[in-house]
């Protein structure tokens, strides 16, 4: 597996931050309804892939994409989770892309790649199963070779934007061992059930498949490890999410801070609300350097990645859990209401951090790694 | 119970216990409607026994209605916490009346409230003014025999259902900061009165905007002096912190129970988790036990500011067991049922408890008086530290 | 086992409050040397036995005692705690009586219990042994009975005043099973070594014995549970001293916060500080609570002690720690400084938190007892 | 590295690392005397490359100074950290002196300083004025040509061994607050310096008292103007906390091994114990990561707030990975060695050096600065909160 993308100039990123900020907050969505995830408006996320590439990032040139680096995507991740935009990025860029491009099936990339970085096609990797264990031993959902291709059976649980997607890659077990699928949503013997998610801004699905038609992307030699390598991946990019989503709350909470006026004096000005303010930008910033640290190892596959994905994912869940309820706290009463937005990083917060395990599951794995 | 069984050498414990046991005796609680059984327990002055007689007392030290708590809960005869949905009125905002207000209006509201007839909110946050009452713009001028009330107040529990409030109003000007304040009851069911609920983290609405316009109160309807608004709200908020804090025994224990069932629904054990259930089991039960020990030291009509400590220890105490909780849930914490708009008292248990509960937490330590004016309570008036300068 | 003091009317705590408090300031020691743990003063020893009676609280009438109860005994700790006092209270009164009552050995107590009661036997309990281990299975130390009396051989070690002590109770294994002896550390056989503690305040020894001649106090039918309720009771003592360490370094955070003027205003009335010390009380009457609901627990045998205990102990000896330190940081500098009371506190807290078992160490048991 | 790769396009990298590979080669720091080669160091402007040339610099940026303490580490040579004790000097006070000072100023003490000849120590705090400087009393007086000094200073670090020091000293009357302060070059062995040491919590003498009785100063010692001291101060704690927070690369990394070897002796690896050491490992990686971030993007004597952001984060984890230590000794922790009066130079290891590190840790959220004022400077430079109504 390569990574053979050319990287951008640093002195190019602020440009890249600006015009991703922009865009996003162009097409922010009105707040979500309550009693469901709304479904994905295909106009903006359309325009992004036009205008700005950010589906095709990844994808190599002669498949319409870019060309760029896990260093670009992490940009993007971070804007996106200063947004907190329900565009289906983790599940699209974060996840099935790097899975296709791990693979090293060229067949399998010339066909899906192109749609995914023109934005027609929705992509996402189904792997949990209904147990809700992010980092199992084996699979209960299998595949079987037949003469005239593949079939899954099986249940995947809490898949990212299953309800949205065009393109479902499925990690299974087959007599050979482990195996990654494309399946099409749409064939027979797949059924998509929305989940109701604390985290209205990102949708899950159960996935339900009975003999369904697949075709092979990674057999038995290459699923194992393309599938680790596809989890350092999003976990990097989960990662910049959550720093971006921690930036954004630090930045709600010292604008007001500054501008509330309690007993005479800015609340800002107070021990309490401004050492609180304090600590939010060391954890912060120590995430933010977790987060870069682990791009880089993950970017040039370096023999310490798995302890570094591991090392930013525990912290950043916490630490923007912690930063999106000490935003609730500062912002009293108002920081509790639906109308505002300091509850909704509170809930992708709380959601994030249990994404592609828990920060516990993660630091049980380093020690494992650091031989503690 | 120790408590009972050594006070009851005491001759006001020995009438207290006599009158619940008749009370009891009369009025069975399993056959009894629950608001005669509460009009029946004011008329013998156990709803409030450190009130005066007549007015739902019998003018004993505060302490008792603990016993009395106690003996009804344990004869299942409904208590106030639990049935009434009206803690507000009758943790605080009865207090509040019977010592700033006058005899006929002790005679109008307490027992329409400690019923249940008449619901009761308490109308003090603005908009400009969270958690500092001396910023209230919501204005009362006095026009012939009324009071003519405009502004907005906002965060008002229960708004919705109540029948009267406890406003707080500024007489003076806005220079004259707390000083310049009154209470009054007002009626809440007047068209004056616009009501607007306020969704929340959860889509439940358990607060209101509240808008005035142009409402007249009779000015028998002010709670003491035009200038007593400070000292009324005083009174109340050393009584909600009690409340809040306090609520009813034991309510840290709840919670815990909760997670520990989901705790023992998983599979593994471990034993990491394990460590910090066992640290949240800890800090509950030091926190069961320091609110029994404040409910006890409660001396007639003058809670202390140990209420704030009860207060701070619960908050952060349910932050803590619900967090614990979503991370037993582990990925279910991911699900959530419906966001769905709904007034509190229409929640329908939904499998979801743990998350509601948990985002609801997020407010315990803001309501009622954040978690810093807390702190800055305990310091100066428990500890004795110097105030912040003025600026 | 039976707990047959009579018990002080409360209203009469305060009166017992003051008179010890005066007593421990009367005689409280110059600063420690740096170099070793002072010899204990006999002196105010003797004169605390006669005037106030504190070694013979917990000591029936008939053998020179007050007959008083634990509850009385939780008030002394509390005290001494406070003072930060070397005298060796917790090992005689805390240990070595409760453990010579529990035996409900008539001879035992006859022969011991009135020289502790009138201060002329210091005694201590020598359970833990080199490998530092307060609730271990068995003991490597043993004991055999011989024709002509008990010889017990091993090394114990952390024994608290074991320098001082004129009456070592050791546990030991016998053929039979856990016993507990009384050895005179002046007998042959008998090495004590004193260690160089990190609390200079509390001495602590280890013991060495070869064929050393003993006493029986407890057989293999009564010693188990006669250590268990030692235990217990010692752990009550020390949660109590721990309460008084924290209340003292309150008071000293809080009087200070008042006095120290920094930036034109007294240090206290910044939030920073003033937040902190409320933190300080909560946790301290947290632990405060904590310690008095197992002290009558223990007092009254209830079923659930063991888990009161562990709790207060685990609490507490956080609690102490915490405040202990946060008391040296709110002194800046000075709280630093040998000649300032705050990191004796602070030294005084460490070591509390490790004997009888960590706070980690209680909280595992506890997760056993109450069945999570 | 990375950075050196990247860096090594600019013709300024490419120049000091042919200074250093120079350097190197003319003194094999292997059989080079540590002085010598420190004041060939000096001499090729390697000392503190941002420096004006033929005092100790190039003129370059300041962070090219991190590649030649890389490559002099790399090669086994003198850093200045490790091998001076006078990081005070060398870290805070001769950038200090080059901001505020003349050059014939920097002539007489950077070399001397540099290469250890001269050790220098900071005369701020005095016992009325701990964090706040504006409160200092120590007076300094005009009389002809030299300045006399009278007054107390105290928590002096190294005054016992220094031969200069840099003393802030009031030139205004006490009102002038912060506005008449002086800096000033003392001679730590003229016999009108006092110089007492202080024992702390661990037996040791790290710090002084410090008394001066009619200290004569000539004019030409001020550093700057008679009011300028404020500004030279701020200039050295701005260093310090850099110097203090970053210290040498993997200070957090030194800490963490120690007590990793404490934990892997033990028999039984207590899973809650593992959990909280890799948590002290993740959390020592990030300050290791935003230390190592903060010394690249030094500029040209103008360290920023962000020292203040690493001192409080190393502050806060030392103090963690002690007491994880202590935990992990487990009985052990009883246990010390000698609390005998000793200088810190003395110190030779005696299989207590966790004891020793947990007890000492306590000191780093207070010295040069509490982690209190860091999280004001923090608040205020960092994220621009308003400060605190003077009273």
């Amino acid at each position: 597996m390569t990574v053979d993308g050319a990287r951008l100039d640093p002195s190019e990123y602020d440009e890249l931050r600006q015009v991703l900020r922009a865009f996003f907050a162009r097409c922010q969505p009105s707040e979500p309804p309550a009693e469901h995830t709304p479904p994905l408006d295909r106009g903006p996320w359309l325009r992004m892939a036009r205008e700005l590439g950010v589906q095709g990032l990844l994808v190599p040139e002669r498949w319409g994409g870019a060309g760029a680096t896990l260093a670009e995507v992490g940009l993007v991740f971070e804007e996106a989770g200063r947004a907190l935009h329900p565009f289906p990025l983790l599940s699209t860029i974060g996840l099935a892309t790097p899975a296709l491009l791990a693979s090293g099936n060229e067949v399998a990339m010339k066909r899906y790649l192109p749609g995914i970085a023109d934005g027609s096609r929705v992509a996402t990797l189904a792997f949990v199963e209904p147990a809700g264990r992010w980092n199992p031993g084996s699979y209960d959902t299998t595949a079987v070779a037949r003469a005239d291709g593949w079939q899954v059976s099986g249940v995947k649980d809490y898949v990212l934007d299953g309800g949205e997607a065009d393109l479902v890659l499925v990690v299974a077990d087959s007599a050979d061992g482990q195996v990654m699928l494309a399946v099409d949503p749409r064939q027979p013997g797949v059924r998509v059930i929305d989940r109701p998610a604390l985290d209205r801004s990102r949708s899950l699905a159960r996935v339900e498949l009975e003999a369904a038609p697949a075709t092979l992307v990674a057999g038995p030699g290459r699923a194992p490890e393309a599938l680790r390598h596809t989890v350092d991946t999003a976990l990097v990019c989960l990662a910049a999410e959550q720093v971006g989503g921690g930036e954004r709350c630090l930045e709600m909470s010292v604008g007001h801070a500054r501008e509330r006026v309690q007993f005479g004096r800015p609340i800002g000005s107070f021990q309490a609300i401004k050492h609180r303010c304090a600590d939010m930008l060391v954890e912060l910033e120590s995430g933010r350097a977790l987060q870069r640290a682990a791009l880089e190892q993950v970017l040039h596959h370096s023999p310490d990645r798995h302890i570094a994905t591991a090392m930013a994912k525990s912290f950043c869940s916490e630490m923007f859990r912690h930063l999106a309820a000490e935003n609730i706290q500062i912002h009293g009463a108002m920081g509790f209401s639906w109308e505002f937005e300091a509850h909704r990083h509170y809930k992708r917060a709380t959601a994030a951090a249990v994404l592609f395990g828990s920060p516990l599951d993660h630091r049980l794995r380093l020690a494992e790694l650091l031989d503690y | 119970m120790a408590t009972v069984s050594t006070a009851a050498s005491d001759p006001d414990m020995r009438r207290v216990v006599t009158l619940v046991e008749e009370l009891l005796r009369e009025f069975p609680p399993a056959t009894t409607d629950t608001t005669e059984f509460l009009k029946a327990q004011f008329d013998r002055g156990l709803a409030w026994v450190q009130f005066p007689a007549g007015r739902g007392g019998l003018g004993l030290p505060r302490n008792l209605q603990v016993t009395v708590q106690e003996l009804l809960s344990a004869a299942g005869a409904p208590t106030m916490d639990h049935y009434l949905g009206n803690a507000l009125g009758v943790g605080m905002i009865a207090p509040a009346l019977v010592r700033h207000g006058r005899p006929d209006q002790w005679d109008a509201y307490l027992r329409p409230m400690f019923c249940g007839e008449e619901i009761w909110c308490q109308l003090f946050s603005e908009p400009a003014a969270g958690s500092d009452l001396s910023a209230l713009r919501t204005r009362a001028v006095l026009d012939g025999d009324d009071w003519v009330i405009n502004g907005q107040k906002i965060w008002t529990t229960a708004a919705h259902r109540a029948g009267r409030g406890l406003l707080m109003a500024r007489t003076g000007d806005l220079e004259s900061r707390h000083r310049g304040l009154a209470a009054f009851v007002v009626d809440m069911r007047d068209p004056r009165v616009d009501v607007r609920p306020l969704r929340q983290i959860d889509g439940s609405a358990h607060l209101n905007e509240v808008y005035f316009d142009d409402l007249r109160v009779p000015a028998a309807d002010l709670i003491g002096a035009p200038d007593e608004g400070w000292q009324v709200a005083i009174t109340i908020m050393m009584n909600e912190r009690v409340s809040i804090g306090g609520g009813s025994a034991g309510e840290g224990s709840q919670a815990l129970a909760e997670v520990v069932e989901v705790w023992r629904r998983r599979e593994d054990r471990d034993p990491v988790m394990r460590d910090r259930l066992v640290q949240l089991a800890i800090k509950t039960r030091a926190a069961d036990l320091l609110n029994r020990k404040a409910a006890r030291d409660l001396a007639v009509d003058n809670p202390g500011p140990e209420g704030s400590l009860a207060k701070l220890i619960y908050s952060q105490l349910k932050q803590g067991v619900y967090e614990f909780g979503m991370d037993a849930l582990d990925s279910e914490a991911l699900l959530f049922g419906s966001y769905a708009f709904h007034h509190p008292e229409d929640h329908v248990p939904d499998g979801f408890e743990i998350q509601r509960h948990y985002l609801f937490a997020r407010g315990d330590s803001i309501g009622g008086g954040t978690s810093e004016v807390m702190r800055n309570v305990i310091g100066e008036r428990v500890l004795g530290l110097p105030k912040e300068p003025r600026p």
